[in-house]
Parts: C-alpha cells; structure tokens; sequence
C-alpha cells in the first residue's frame, strides 16, 4: 500500500502497461518533455524513451486518426487530448471512425486504443476547459467509457482499458488530480463494466461519477447525520460497458434514486440510467427518479459562479431530503 | 476552362514518360490486364445499378483505371492501402475478389462485408486493403498511424493513401501531411485530381492552381504532378516514391492529373462540365485505351490483348452471376461485430 | 394550397426568408450551382445571386466558423453541412462557439444563424452517411434544435429558425426529402418550441420525432384497427426550446409514455424525455415509459439490415401492444 | 538551437525597419505609451496571481507588445479584432479599460464579462474586440466571417486575426487560410510566433522552418516575416496590409517573430528552455526598451517617456484598487445570457 495523488496514479498506469507490453505508444501534445499539462505523465519519456512517448503538433485530429491507423495495423496506442473540450475537434475520430470501422469491415478491423483526456470543471478554466463530455462519447456505439474517482481505480481501470481490444475514452477529472489515495502495490487491473457500490445504504440510491463520488458520498453521511436518511452511494465507473446489474439491483433494495452528473443536464448519462431504471424497475420504485445536474448552461469561469453551478454537497443532501420529503 | 483543364493533364505533369524498355513486358501485361479488369467491372456496377440492383449510393473511378491500377502493381504484399468512398477500383487492384465486391454493392450476403458497410467501405485486410473511408479526409491522419506501426515495429511495409482534389482543403489533410513529414513515416500521399468535387470545380474554391502540388512545399515536400492516364508513369513514380518510403526517407505527395467518366455518384448525372470536356478525355485520354495502342506499338500481338480481354469479361460475368444467385445477409448479423467480443452488448 | 415535396418546401423555405431579409445568405457545398447534392436548393442560385448563394470547399470547419462571425457582426447565415454526420468534423462550432459565445461574453455576442443538413437513415448510404444526430445537438446548452416532418412544418419552422436569434441546428430527414404534403399559400412562419398532437389518443402517448412521425402514426392506426388500442401521438418538432408542457398534459391523460427514436439508443432525446416524465409525471404513469430506439449499434449498409435496425412500424405496434399488455 | 533562434528574429524578418520620418512624433508616443500600457497591465495581472488574487488560467503576452501595440494603433475605429486566451495585451490594445481586464481575471463582477468568462474570452464587442478564443485555431474561420459580411455589405472594416505558431498546424488554420484567399476576404492574419506551443518549441513539431510564412504560397499568398520586437515595422506592415484588405486585395498572413517572457500560463515555469535565450530576448529584443531608446535617439526627451511611464503606473495602480474593491459576480447572472431573451429556458 502505498498513497499516491490521482495524478501520481495516472503516470503509474500508463508506466504499468508500457512496461508490460511493448506495442503500448503513447502520443499527444506536451505529454513527453514536459511531462503533460497537467504533470500526469512526468518520468514517462525518460523511461520509455521517444519512441514510445512522442510530443505531437497541436493537431487533434493527426493525433486520433493516427492512433487509430497504428491501433488497426499491431500497436495500442494510448492517445491524449490534453482537455476533453477539444475532442470537439477531432470528433470525428470518435463518431464516425473508431465506433465504426469493426462493424463495417463485418469484424475485419480492429481499434484496440485509449484516447486518455482532463474531464472536468472546478478549475476555473471557463467554459472551452470545463466540460464533462462523457455523454458526447456514451451516445456513440461502438466506444467504451470510464470515468475513475479514485487513485487505484485510476490505474486499475487504466490497465483494463489499455488491455481492452476496443476504442475506450478514458475520462480523468483534472480536479481530483491532486487528490490522494490509498494504492494497493504491484500491478493493478481491474475490470470494464463493474460499478462498486463505495457507501452501503437502504433509503435511495446515489449514481455518481468521477468528481461526483466523494461529493455524492459526503451528501450522504451528512444525509445520516443530519436527517437519518441512509443512502446508497454507486460509483458508475463505467458507463460503457454500463453493469446495470448492480444499480437495478440496488434500486431494488432502495425503491428510490438519484443520479448525481457534472455534465450539462439535456441527454447526459443520467437520463439513460433514468431511463433504464424507470422502465425496467418502474414497480420498484416508490417516488419519481431524480437527476442532479449542472444546470443546462456553458460553465462560467469565476470560482462562486462555477461552485454554483455544479452539484455541490450541499445541493445533492437537499435534493434528496426534499424529494424523501423528510 | 475547358480549354485549360484539357490542356491541364500533360502540360502541367512535370515528370517524364518511361521509356518502354524500363518496364518489363510482363509487367506491361499485368498493367494492362488489370486496368481492363477495373474498367470493365466497374462498368458492369453501373449496369447493375440500371437494373436497380444496386442500392444506396456509389462513386465509380472510371477513366482513372492508370492510377488504381499503376500504385497497386508497384505494391509488395503487405504493402497497405487506405482509400475514399470512391475505391472500388482500389479494391479491387489489391486483388480483392469481384464477386465479393459487386455482392456489396448489391447488399448481398456473399459481399465483401456482408452488406454491413456497403460501396463506400470496401476493406480487405487480407489483401492489405485497409478500408474506404466516407468522411472526406478522415483518413489521411488513420494512414499515417499505420505508417507509424511499420515505422515503430520497424517492419517494411509502406502505406499508400489516395485522396481527391477536394480532399486538399479539409483540415485533416493538413494535420495528416504535417505529421506524416515530421515523423518522417513511410507513407505515399496520392491525390487523383479528376478536376471535381462533387458537382464543384476544385478551381473555384481552391487558393492554388494545383490542389496537392500546390501545398507540397507547405510541408517541405517536393511537388509532383503527373499523367494520372499514363500507366507507366503512375507505376514508375509509384515505385520512385515507395522505395523512397520503405528506406526512411519518408512521405511523398503525388497529384495524379485524371478524370471521371461519370457522375460523382449514381445521383449525378454531370451536367456541370463543359461541353466536349468528357469527349476530350475519352476521346484522347483514355488510359486503358492509351495503355492499348501503346503496348501494340511495343510489339505486343492484338491477339494476346483480345484474349486478356475475353478472360476479363469472362470473370466480370461469372462474379455477376455469383452476385445476383447470393441471397442477402441474415438478420443474425445485424448486431455482430459492433464489439470485439463478436457482440453489441454494451450493459450487462 | 399546393402539394410540395419535402425538398421543394426546403428550397420555398429558403427562397421565403431570403426574399424577405437581404441579410440572410447562404453558403455550403455544391448548394449554389448545383442546387444540392440532395436537389433541394435547386433555383436559389438563380433567384438570390452569387453573392448570397455560395458554393465552398470541403472545409465544413470555415463554413460554419464564417456563419458565426458573419452572424456575430449583423448577416443571418444558412450554412448547409451536406450529411449530418459531417457535423463530426466541425462540432467544435456547436459544442464551443455558438452554443458559448453569448454566455462567456456576458451577453455581447449574438450569434443568429441555422445549420441545415440531412439528417437519418432509410438510404442504404451506411454507417457514416445515415446518423441521427438530434442529441449531439441537443446536449449542447445554447443551441436550439428543430426536426422537421413535414414540407409545411419545413417552411414555417425554418423560417422560425432564420429569425430565431439564437444558432438553430435543423436537422432535415433525408428519407422524407420525396414525400408530398400540403403546403399553405404565401409566407408561412411557425414557432420553435410547440409541439403537436397530430394524432388525439387515450390510451397512450407515443412521442416521435421526424421520420419517426409518420411511423409512430401509422403504428397507432394499426393498433387502434387491430387491438382498439387508441394512442395519442406528438410530433415533438422542436427538442430545444422543448414542449414539455404539451408532452406532459398528454401523459396525464393517457397515463402511458413511449419514445420512438432513430437515433442509437444510449442518451438520446429519448431518454431525456423519459427522464423528465418519470421525474415529474411519475405519479401520472400507470405503466414502465418506453424507449423505442435504434438499437445501439452503426446502421448498416443493406437494406435488409438498415430495415431491421430503423424502429418500423410493426415494431412500435408490437411493442407498444406488448407493454399495454393486450 | 539557442544560437538558431537567437539568430531567427532579425535574420529571418523579410522586411525592412522603417524610416522614423515615415512615423509621426504623435503616432511614435502613442505606441510608446501602448506598449508600456500592455507592459505593466500584464506585469500587474502577474503580481495579482502571485497575490492569489486570480484564478483559474491566465496566458501573459510580456515580450509582445510591440505586436498587439503595432497592429492595433494601425487599426480604425470599428475595424474588428480576434485573438486567442494569450489576449489580454490584445484587448487592452483595442481601449478596453484595464480595470475591466484585471476585474475579469480576478473573477469580479466588475469585469469585462462578470466573471461568466474569464482570462481566455476577453471581449468587447464596443470596442470592435470580438472575442479571445481559447480552442486553437477555432477563431480563423471565425474572423473570415467577420470579413465576409463587411465584403458583403460593402461596409470599409476589416478583420484583424491573430494566433500564435503552434496554430499553424491545425485544420481549422488551413481551411480558414484557403477559404479567406478564395474569397478575397478584407482580414489579416497574424502569426505570433514565440518560438513555442505549450511547452514544445514550434520547430520540433513543423515540417517548416518557419510556421505561417512557409505556408503562405499554400493559399498563393506572399511570405511575410517581421521582427516583431519593433513596434515600427510592425505597425508600418500592418498599415500596408489593412490597406490592401479595405481596398479589396484580400487577405495578407503575417509572422511576427518575437517571445513570450513567462510561461505558457500561470502553471508553466517555462523551465524548457535554452539557458540564455531569455536573458537574449529581454536583454537585446525587448520591444518596449528598444522603442524607448529609439525615442530618445529621435530627440524626444527623458521627462516625456518619464511622464508616460508615470501615468501608465497611475493607471494600473487605480485598476487594481478599482478591482481589489470589487464585489464578486452575484448568483443571479450564473443562468443568464445563455439564449438571446437573456435566460436559458430550454423548456416551457
Ligand atoms: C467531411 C466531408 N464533407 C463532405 C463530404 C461529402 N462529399 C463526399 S465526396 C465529396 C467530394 C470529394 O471530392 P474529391 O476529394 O475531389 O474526391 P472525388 O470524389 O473527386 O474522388 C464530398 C464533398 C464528405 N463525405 N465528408
Ligand atoms: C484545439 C486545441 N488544442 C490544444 C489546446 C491547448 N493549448 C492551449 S494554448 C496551446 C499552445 C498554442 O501555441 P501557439 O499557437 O504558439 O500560441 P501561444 O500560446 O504561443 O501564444 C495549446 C496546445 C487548445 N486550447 N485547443
Ligand atoms: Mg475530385
Ligand atoms: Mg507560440
């Protein structure tokens, strides 16, 4: 056991599988000698030299399509876009050519490759380096998603997506970065498609993601503390795959729930779960499912307006209380 | 305008025909015979799209056979191709079968894809013919990260990407050549410039006279135009560029000069091109024609090209015949290979 | 009256509001000259003049980046992305720009104009020519987002759209381009935001968008001849701004909800629709609400299978008989 | 490298210092004056990060002024400006009030944009400021609409773009360039090139030496590298180009060389590069010391510069009280302005 920030996990991660295995690259914008934007990937390129770990132009769309020609021919690349915001300019990538290329070719072309991006708001960026996409890479078949909220998740998930043989979009939250956590030694893989429930409850059920874990889990201690209410805490993980197993069967248990996202409210990866969960466990439920937003807008740069406008602790705890009418 | 567009193609090439004896005769032969071949089945599409047999839409490369044709014979096995919406006859230079790509025009079960990805898509992995993409210059930056593969892995293949006039002035086209150059990757940037986009001009939305020529030095490349009709041109820059390639002394950027029989599509019937333009490049510039009357004034017997000929029409009828007799593709496959694991299951 | 095709009502619709606003231009590929890949610009050309009806390069990036400065400095541009999955090499325009420019600039910035482009399936063009991109529009807060499905809706909601002064995305059915509808006289103008009952039911509501109208309509006169089952049907027409009022009063009325959408299943409009009536109508739902979606896969080439995948008719009967339980 | 790029700025420039006769003594302080204005505004802006008293990201143009102070003295009132997040100096440029810039970077309400945009979208549109965009290259198709509707409209404004090197590598950067040229579009484009993107010099991710000038016979226009640490020749190429584009000659692409003398932004302690080149540029290249010297050789006196210098500090110290003073943004503006009706009501 070890404690190590999210960031410090991210760089471990990656180091895991290159060591592990030699076709694993790994290409993106400032992400070699300076060690990444965000220091995420420092050490990298002194231990893996530049072949492996290449700085690249500021060209979103070279940096994709090339990560998917290697991906199709033998290697697995790792690709970064330094801020999720930008996959809006190789979007394409995403949309129409990684999700597409096995279905179409009836199987013959693979993608086995991790675009690996700074998801989030909370660091005042403004709203061009704020978003949470994760719905702009949940809408499109043929991807995986994963969004870790912790350190060990972060190389564990890592690790299962590098080793993943399809296009996975790897969200870190660039606000849990420096945030540290209990990281068990040696290698560390974990498994697509499992959600974990990380706070046991029996009143309603909290869905959550990345930064919205620990949030969603200090709403619902305070929910006990303060009101009694006993809530069960799910830490998504993945939204594809998406283990809806585990979150019917908590719903079950719970008869009521509440999904706590960053994104902007319209289509994120809250109204499928709501969805899923009010026509296939309608009868379980016994109140109206809630989402807990960011409000339908950009987000604005100044910090009281951008504590404002994501799901705070205090918000979630109120909106559960309210709508358990306690 | 019409004027200069015919002048266009020999004038403005700025490399010199080989002379014959470079070439081996039966190189010369395989040239021929395989232009033939993408002649005549692409011919035979249309027909089929005539009998409605064909769906959706589909974008034929008739008259520019010499440059499908040239680049695929100067290939190595293993050598990879990355091509347009417009690839049929790229597919089928790599020796990708006939039936199984008139079944996917057709939507047939027997299809090259099983009628999941249709005309626009044709890939054949086995023959290194590593797809057709539809989002105009989406695939420039894909062909550079196989090119980074060989280049990482340290294998010899090359890579080879075609791309339309219209393709030079979409971004990914200059992220792609930007990359490609300073990686240093073995991959040949071919440009057939058939004078259109769609329905458009290229000169009319594009800043330089050349559309990839006219960029080349944009990415510290040398700009090379030449006969896109001539197939022993096509071959021997081809080749100049893939040895070039394959002994790290990276990318090429070649604009081949050729033209379109058709319509951009099955919808386009070509109303916008000047008068005489289209008779012009058949009458004159046919490269299967031209490839013709030159290997007979080589010495080569009209009978040994009728008899290429005949073989050609015959395999054009039994693919036919293969296609029409193939039933479509099963239900059972409409949601398979989403997902590695064979499946589209995205929740458990 | 007149009979129109769908795709005449696009070209009478453009004509309508450049006729009648010398501000509003028109750029896109092959839409001048050649009157649209799709012929429905046909005689724009002609009519407007060169100046106001441009044909560009295959650079969907400068066509919609110079609709926003145009529009940011006082023209009302039409730019027409010719398929709307190309909407994937330039979604930087609706995911950063216009959907942000007026919000970060605290008001300064307008940004008046519509992208139009054919959107859905239904013409064997395969996997990345035949999308349904209504929520990658409408997750982005700041844009408006309007689909058509029929040539009089054609005509009265564009014009809507060119005088909106919001960035409207108007998403055109290909599949419809050839159908005929009545068409009023004279200039016709509608509203964004109201949606319609186009067919008056009891026993459930279908919700449908587009296409997916007429289906959902022919659906209900299946069931109501077959199993006497009565469904209300409500063409949405407009995702943003959202009729929920009209959707919700509905429900209350038929105690049942079902979508029926082209796009993949996972966060689509669909699942935001749901998820507002499960949350505010849940005390109205006798029943689990319903998604009827493509499946969450890339639509295929062949017929057969682009049938098979696209919701028909039977099977929005069936599911929808099925659920009622008759 | 260090020795190269030292080299580079006067070495590389392709046009020639001006005569000062050619400037006006009046025109020669108020370049002064600007200068020294974006100096100490962007010198303040770093002291308040040092203070905590601004947060989120913020990028210095410290180094550059001669570019912003050049190419906005030769603008006219209404010509329109569109920058990137580096954009303070850009902005201050255009007249916008400093306390207006500093109150948004410290996220008060009395900022440029309440707080609602931050340090990377200063805008002001009174100002004929449209805008810093903060995705790169997002701005040049953008501003090549600007150019349009005044070509439209027969209206005399033109657009002014800048960016900086690492721009010039991505799509947006391409087909705006080529769809400004095509369409002989009123705007100019100017690149500053500060030798670096983020972190990685331009030169080890460009297939060109030099990253805008290299490109310009791309789009057939004519390469132009100036020394952009002099505000005269800055300003005298900038008058040339504005006049050509309100004539109707279309767009012209400028390289300024010059440097950046912080980091990136806040984050970056610049620690890549070469030991030397910093002192070099701050010690031989700074804009402002070589302008003030140049003054003081055309006879203008010490006490003059002294009293600019004076005022200019006066400013920036009654800005930041201003700020420092100022309330944060209130929680009723956090749902506005999303929609024209000045709400965000996506539903009835
Ligand atoms: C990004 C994108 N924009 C537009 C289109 C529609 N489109 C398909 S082919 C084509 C013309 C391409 O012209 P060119 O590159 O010259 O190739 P050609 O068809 O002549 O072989 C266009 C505009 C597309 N498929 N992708
Ligand atoms: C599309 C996109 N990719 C990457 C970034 C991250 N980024 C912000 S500034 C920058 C460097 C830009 O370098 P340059 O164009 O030289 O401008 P400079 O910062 O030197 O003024 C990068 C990579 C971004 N904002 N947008
Ligand atoms: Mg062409
Ligand atoms: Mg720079």
């Amino acid at each position: 056991m070890a404690e190590l920030t999210y960031r410090e996990a991210v760089a471990r991660g990656i180091a895991q599988e290159m060591q592990r295995d030699p076709d694993v690259v790994f290409l993106g914008e400032d992400i070699a000698k300076a060690g990444g934007v965000f220091k995420a990937t420092v050490g990298l390129l002194e231990q893996f030299g530049p072949l492996r770990v290449r700085d690249t132009p500021i060209s979103e769309q070279a940096i994709l399509g090339a990560a998917m020609g290697a991906a199709m021919t033998g290697l697995k690349p790792i690709a970064e876009i330094m801020f999720s915001d930008f996959i809006a300019v190789c979007f394409d990538y995403l949309a129409n050519q990684y999700s597409k290329g096995r279905y179409m070719t009836n199987g013959q072309v693979k993608c086995p490759l991790v675009v690996r991006t700074a998801n989030g708001g909370g660091a005042r960026f403004g709203a061009q380096h704020s978003q949470s996409v994760e719905n702009w890479c949940m809408m499109i078949p043929g991807l995986k998603v994963v969004a870790p909220s912790t350190p060990a998740d972060v190389i564990g998930l890592f690790a299962a997506s590098v080793r993943d043989p399809d296009p996975v979009i790897f969200l870190e939250h660039k606000s849990l970065y420096p945030v540290k956590g209990e990281v068990p030694d040696g290698e560390i893989v974990d498994e697509l498609g499992v959600a974990k429930i990380v706070r046991p409850g029996s009143d309603a059920t909290i869905l959550a993601l990345a930064l919205m874990v620990p949030r969603a889990i200090a709403a619902a201690e305070k929910l006990k503390a303060g009101h009694g209410i006993d809530c069960e805490v799910v830490d998504v993980r993945s939204l594809v795959p998406l283990d809806t197993q585990t979150m019917l069967a908590s719903v079950a248990r719970t008869h009521r729930v509440f999904t706590v996202e960053e994104n902007p409210r319209l289509c994120g990866w809250g109204a499928e779960l709501v969805s899923i969960i009010a026509d296939e466990a309608f009868y379980d439920l016994d109140g109206p499912p809630v989402r807990i937003t960011t409000p339908h807008i950009p987000l604005p740069s100044s910090e009281v307006l951008e504590d404002l406008a994501m799901p705070s602790v205090d918000r979630i705890a109120e909106t559960v209380r309210r709508s358990l009418g306690s | 305008m019409n004027r200069d567009r015919e002048g266009a193609a020999t004038a403005r090439s700025n490399q010199q025909p080989m002379p014959p004896s470079q070439l081996s005769p039966d190189l010369r032969l395989r040239l021929y015979r395989l232009q033939t071949e993408l002649r005549e089945a692409e011919q035979r599409a249309y027909d089929l799209f005539l009998q409605n047999l064909v769906k959706g839409t589909s974008h034929l490369s008739l008259g520019q056979e010499a440059v499908a044709a040239g680049f695929a014979a100067a290939m190595e096995p293993g050598d990879l191709t990355f091509c347009t919406y417009r690839g049929h006859a790229h597919t089928l230079a790599r020796g990708v079968p006939m039936d199984k790509v008139l079944g996917e025009l057709m939507g047939r079960d027997n299809g090259l894809l099983r009628g999941k990805g249709g005309s626009m898509h044709l890939t054949s992995v086995e023959h290194g013919h590593m797809g057709s993409y539809a989002i105009v210059g989406a695939h420039i930056p894909i062909a550079c990260g196989a090119a980074w593969r060989a280049q990482y892995k340290g294998e010899k293949d090359i890579t080879v990407c075609f791309f339309g006039d219209g393709t030079t002035n979409i971004g990914a086209f200059h992220e792609g050549l930007n990359f490609a150059v300073i990686w240093k990757l073995p991959v040949v940037f071919v440009c057939e410039n058939n004078l259109y986009m769609e329905y458009t001009p290229i000169g009319e939305v594009t800043a330089v006279k050349d559309p990839a020529a006219g960029r080349a030095s944009a990415y510290g490349l040398e700009p090379i135009i030449i006969d896109g009709q001539d197939a022993d041109i096509v071959y021997t820059t081809a080749k100049a560029a893939y040895d070039k390639a394959r002994s790290g002394g990276g990318p090429t950027l070649i604009e081949c000069l050729t033209y379109r029989y058709s319509g951009h599509s099955r919808a386009d019937p070509a109303k916008y091109r000047p008068a005489g333009e289209l008779d012009h490049w058949k009458g004159q510039r046919d490269p299967v024609r031209i490839y013709r009357e030159r290997l007979l004034a080589a010495g080569v017997s009209e009978s040994t090209l009728a008899a290429i000929d005949a073989e050609v029409m015959r395999r054009v009828d039994e693919a036919t015949a293969i296609c029409k007799a193939a039933p479509p593709p099963p239900a059972e496959i409409l949601t398979t290979d989403v997902y590695a694991d064979g499946g589209w299951a995205w929740r458990n």
